[in-house]
């Protein structure tokens, strides 16, 4: 079944990713795809599900259970020409990779004055909210961000998922690429022959590292990325009946951070509020909050605030609802700042 | 890709020619060379240097092993039962891995200390622990469940590899404490180190290895092969038996019927005696079989055949000792007698389980350090006034 | 020799820390060195120097080449009852540790519900300026602090160092100690006796988290840590030349950080630089920034500032004086914000 | 702690003894086992596999072998005394590791593919590297220095073990390309991974050896056991000989002189037509001595005896090729020539090595992604806008 035969359909974030992945299998014969039972189980969220069966052994491939070594052997494929795409089973098991990730992926290409290219792909299913035991809820991102030589993104919905899974394989830099797992079960119609196809143009798709307003507002913007979109967009709803004008952006972008559009959108507001589901220290949004007060420090009418994961580990599951940066946190957020 | 080729090489001197077999053994069939004392058949086999181990085990100590491993398997099957229900958010069973957690755990002596992965409930009956607490973290109320200390069995590992790292590092421990080679029983101590056979692959398990061989530290790396990492098979992490993987770091290793409940608690105890004197490490692959899913999110069917499973049915572990115990001139009353402990157990396990209540939301500020941190208070305080705030209709607006 | 018979003497920041652990070794037997070379070599900058040969090969241990062995068999060595304190090698190595660190030492305490305490201290010489080939200069701090369950401090001078060592042996919870290994050579007299009388009696001596306000000032904050503090200092006498007073802050800790006295200085002098090492995208200096416009808001007379690492890894020896935060680049800073 | 204490256990079958030997023999010494075709004095040694090996090699080859050897001796000291004079910031010597580096690198065909740490200069001469970039890194101008894919000779790795595993993985791209196996000695490739007997403890190595044994990856483990890691002797690292480790994950290993150029080249010529014919990888240990300090920056004689080192000295790789080169018919003029040439080669080398000039430093900026990045982008055009700023008297004020 070939992807680009499919047309508009309804489809989940999961399938989403899968569908990209497919596409990209097709479309380079040196896209391969690596990672702890990824094959005939198509992966413990069947991302990959039916990928080994079509394509192959070769370029499906189970891989010994050793994060290092999946990372490590992907460098080695990716200086032989190939173009690795790396599941790690869950957001807590990515850190025997860690080095590798941060002394070899992130700096080959430096430290080769751009001879080599390392176009690796990293995909972790991350973020909480799924009742799952310890290591298997965890927001890393920060960790990776703050590491120059890598690119870190996080789609917020299936389209976004079907694309930017495909511009982060064709990118020449290595990604870590972070899929919001409670979401992967959100569907959205997508067509997905005219985004293949824009996406083959160059066209029309939104670039990897650029935001999305998601939602035009006047008053406040609310800037979230992958799990914490549709909170931030059902904030806005309800900000919205109770007379506050939100603008929800989507960032998209880790690292780089699109800050022309959360500049642009916050000298129109005058109000941030920033929400994740890391912990806030150290997260995405101290480096969001302090970018953004030091280019719109005239016309910020409130601090930005920040609504994220406390300074406590991950919580068991029966509590997680209280720790994650819920709807009604994101809407106090909104109430603290338009009280300033 | 030839990755199933085979190199050839002439044994001589200065050239290490492993033993290959493992290649081309099915994954899941017994070899030759693998310590066993009770045949699946249940029938003794002897064997000159561990059927000595198991010679004091009278009929009496082998009807405990068997209702440890049918109380056990009963716990287990509950606990399945439970994660169908919604009781349990995650169910990692046991089954068809009694012998190798029971044998293995009963060789224990109670200074011992224990490491395992997620999957050792046998073992943690074995050292006294309260099986219902595993429930705990299962069902999302807490991370770990249990004193380890009380019970030196340490809590569940979910990271796969990370504790065998910890179990050499206590071990490094006993042995500065001067608790090795006294010759004192109740002094001398060792640690057992669980994992699977997945979990070989990981570095931190072989760092294990080499920080156990070079410091001659008292652990025991007892290393369940199972035959699966979640989907994939052994050999995807191994082309030769693991038990030559603890040799090539100058480890003693054996090779035992993970099966056999005798041969696992005759192994076990040699290694230990070992460790114990001051005889370093050993390194012990227990050949079993999960016979149900890897945990209760998991299906089986999309990656191994009803043939394999019903091999390894006939090679259950409960069902080779019942024999014996019959030939051994065990009535029906005594099996009978198990099946209503078991039953009772069930229930009091249901019962304990759907009567757990969550943790107060305010709890996740706890223990995340020992001593005072200000972020961590002030982020409580923001909270519970946060929280406060929310008041009948208020409440999610 | 014992530690306490010494009094005062003019000693090197890499003295003041062998004087440190040994005081820690004399007290506590539980206490023990593990890592390379810190034996016979006395480690690669001789900070272990003589330990070895004074408490035996059990209590100062040549660890095996693997970083992730050493932590994860310091943490096991910590549940039976010791004090490990480990050593890695350069801050660029510290990597391979980074699963143990995140998922184990981090978390133990939290996942046995306070049960389990893992004292283990983390040293780890870092940070640039020496002349180093690549991973000798890192600064990877925020890859730490982002993390709860850890505490995360770097001493600025030689009497810190003597202490704040021994604060954090004393420490029930695990701790990364930052030294920075170009301040090593840098001396100064400390009274080694009274210093670790105060320290025994917890009397007298600044707490391992409390920042320390090193120059009074009214126009401006600088605030720094580790290595940056002495540039930070530099600054400041130039500054006051030009009639800038500026007030240095010594942060001592980045995780927690003492806001209460960031803060307080802020609320004074109405503006903040920032200088750290490691870059600034995703830094320390984020999260500074970040609470301190929140909680400085209508204090504040200009942005927050930060000088720091670019997004770059870390560059090579001949030009790293150009990606430092050097004194110019810090005083450029402190003109920017005074600009304002 | 016993950590001296061997564990005596009878070999039966599922009960693998690790040979022991490693601990008891003082580091240092060799032991029989150990692939050998010219000894410390010079002397050829029939071996029944690998003497054929070395057949090919007449007169003309062997002084070509020598001449690698004393020019790459001559560079590396050179290199030392420029780090002396303060040309270079540090500098890793490989004097003693010659015959290893140039006997394994000289078995390389030119499409294999290295993957080294930091001392494997002599390797990088056999690839046709001019080896004067490798001073760039170490005069602090560039962490590279060189073209990898000109030479199929990776850049130096600094993180110790982390490039087993790219090797591996470039083994696995190999086979992916079809050029393994295909009996086309123009076509079938293999990789080769050095490092030293310390990146052994190291998990990442491990993995290598699990990643490349269930893959049958073309792949050849080339260790040199040169005695140290910095300060810490093998026994820190093993109880057992290192080549025992290779066995332990299914890996055909042998355990050669590492000082004998020859053995080295026939050992490695073998693996490598081993991995490109599809038979997998190999684990090779040689066993040499690190003849030098660490780096520029150790002090060895803080942590290891005189005594040893003239042990050592004895066992010179170069000395004894020189005499069987002496004894098989080579006139002294031949040593003369090279003893000039390398005087020419060192002088290049300093001159080139002086007239290094720094890189500009808004170059920091340069390649940090291949592809356009805001962030930097704009940090680069902030720093050349801030050094503009920098006119005479206002730079530094
Ligand atoms: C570091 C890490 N990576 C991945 C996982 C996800 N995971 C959980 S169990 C498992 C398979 C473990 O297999 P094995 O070691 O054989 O133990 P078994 O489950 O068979 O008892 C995997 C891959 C994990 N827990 N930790
Ligand atoms: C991960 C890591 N830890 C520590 C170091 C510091 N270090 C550099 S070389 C070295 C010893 C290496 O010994 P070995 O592997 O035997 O190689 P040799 O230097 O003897 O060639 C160490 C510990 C490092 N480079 N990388
Ligand atoms: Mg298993
Ligand atoms: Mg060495």
């Amino acid at each position: 079944m070939s992807a680009s035969a499919i047309g508009t359909q309804r489809i989940t974030m999961a399938k989403a990713i899968n569908l990209g992945l497919r596409r990209a299998l097709e479309r380079d014969e040196k896209v391969m795809l690596m990672g702890q039972d990824i094959g005939a189980l198509g992966g413990v969220f069947r991302v990959t599900d039916g990928l080994q069966k079509d394509f192959g052994e070769e370029r499906v491939v189970d891989s010994p259970l050793a994060e290092s070594g999946i990372i490590g052997t992907a460098i080695g494929l990716a200086l032989a020409g190939y173009r690795p795409v790396c599941e790690i089973q869950f957001d807590g098991f990515i850190f025997p990779g860690y080095d590798q990730i941060t002394t070899q992926l992130a700096k080959m290409h430096y430290r080769s004055r751009g001879r080599l290219n390392l176009p690796v792909v990293i995909r972790v299913p991350f973020g909480g909210g799924i009742g799952a035991v310890e290591h298997h809820s965890e927001s890393p991102e920060a960790l990776f961000a703050h590491t120059p030589g890598l690119r870190v993104v996080s789609p917020a919905n299936p389209a976004d998922a079907f694309t930017m899974i495909q511009q982060a394989i064709a990118s020449p830099d290595p990604v870590l690429f972070f899929e919001p797992k409670a979401r992967y079960w959100d569907k959205a119609d997508i067509d997905v022959r005219a985004a293949g196809q824009a996406l083959d143009l160059g066209g029309d798709t939104v670039g990897l590292h650029t935001a999305r307003v998601v939602t035009p507002g006047t008053d406040i913007t609310v800037a979230a990325y992958g799990p914490t979109v549709s909170t931030a967009l059902a904030a806005a709803g309800v900000a919205g009946q109770e007379g506050t004008s939100v603008e929800v952006i989507d960032l998209r972008s880790i690292s780089p951070i699109d800050f022309d559009t959360l500049i642009a959108s916050v000298r129109r507001t005058g109000r941030l509020v920033v929400v994740h589901e890391a912990p806030v220290f150290f997260g995405a949004g101290a480096e969001i909050a302090a970018r953004v007060t030091e280019h719109c420090f005239y016309s910020l009418q409130a601090p930005v605030l920040r609504v994220g994961g406390f300074h406590v580990p991950y919580p068991v599951a029966n509590i997680e609802e209280e720790y994650l940066p819920n709807l009604d946190r994101v809407l106090h957020a909104i109430d603290s700042a338009m009280a300033h | 890709m030839q990755s199933s080729s085979v190199p050839s090489l002439v044994k001589e001197p200065g050239v290490i020619q492993p033993d290959l077999d493992g290649v081309t053994t099915p994954v899941g069939s017994f070899d030759d060379d693998l310590i066993q004392l009770l045949t699946p058949q249940g029938e003794r086999v002897h064997h000159e240097t561990y059927s000595a181990r198991v010679e004091d085990l009278d009929l009496h100590a082998l009807q405990g092993l068997y209702r440890d491993m049918a109380l056990v398997r009963r716990f287990d099957n509950e606990a399945t039962a439970l994660q169908r229900q919604g009781e349990l958010g995650l169910w990692p069973q046991c089954l068809g891995q009694e012998a190798a957690q029971i044998g293995s755990g009963r060789a224990l002596a109670t200074q011992d200390y224990v490491f395992t992965s997620y999957r050792e409930h046998g073992v943690a009956w074995t050292r006294g622990l309260d099986l219902r607490k595993i429930l705990h973290s299962f069902r999302g109320q807490d991370h770990g469940g249990w004193d380890s200390a009380a019970h030196n069995f340490h809590l569940y590992t979910l990271v796969i590899g990370s504790h065998a790292l910890h179990a050499t590092g206590y071990a490094m421990g006993i042995q500065r404490d001067g608790d090795v080679g006294t010759g004192d029983p109740g002094r001398d101590r060792a640690v057992v180190s669980y994992f699977g056979d997945g979990a070989t692959s990981q570095g931190d398990v072989s760092e294990a290895l080499v920080f156990a061989s070079v410091t001659a530290a008292p652990v025991v790396f007892f290393c369940q092969n199972n035959q699966w990492a979640i989907s994939e098979p052994t050999a995807r992490q191994s082309r030769v038996p693991l038990v030559q993987r603890g040799g090539g770091f100058g480890i003693p290793s054996v090779r035992v019927d993970g099966n056999d409940v005798l041969a696992c608690y005759a192994v076990t105890q040699e290694a230990l005696e070992r460790a114990r004197s001051g005889g370093g490490p050993t390194f012990i692959e227990a050949v079993t079989y999960r016979m149900g899913a890897h945990t209760t999110s998991d299906d089986p069917t999309r990656y191994r055949s009803r043939a394999e499973e019903d091999y390894w049915r006939q090679r259950d572990p409960i069902a080779r000792l019942r024999t014996l115990l019959v030939a051994e001139g065990t009535g029906e009353d005594f099996f009978e007698g198990i099946e209503a402990e078991s039953e009772t157990y069930a229930e009091d396990v249901r019962a304990y389980c759907r009567a757990l209540s969550s943790p107060d939301p305010i709890t996740m500020f706890d223990h995340v350090y020992a001593e005072d941190h200000p972020l961590v208070s002030a982020e409580r305080a923001w909270f519970a006034e946060y929280e406060a705030g929310f008041t009948g209709e208020e409440a999610h607006r």
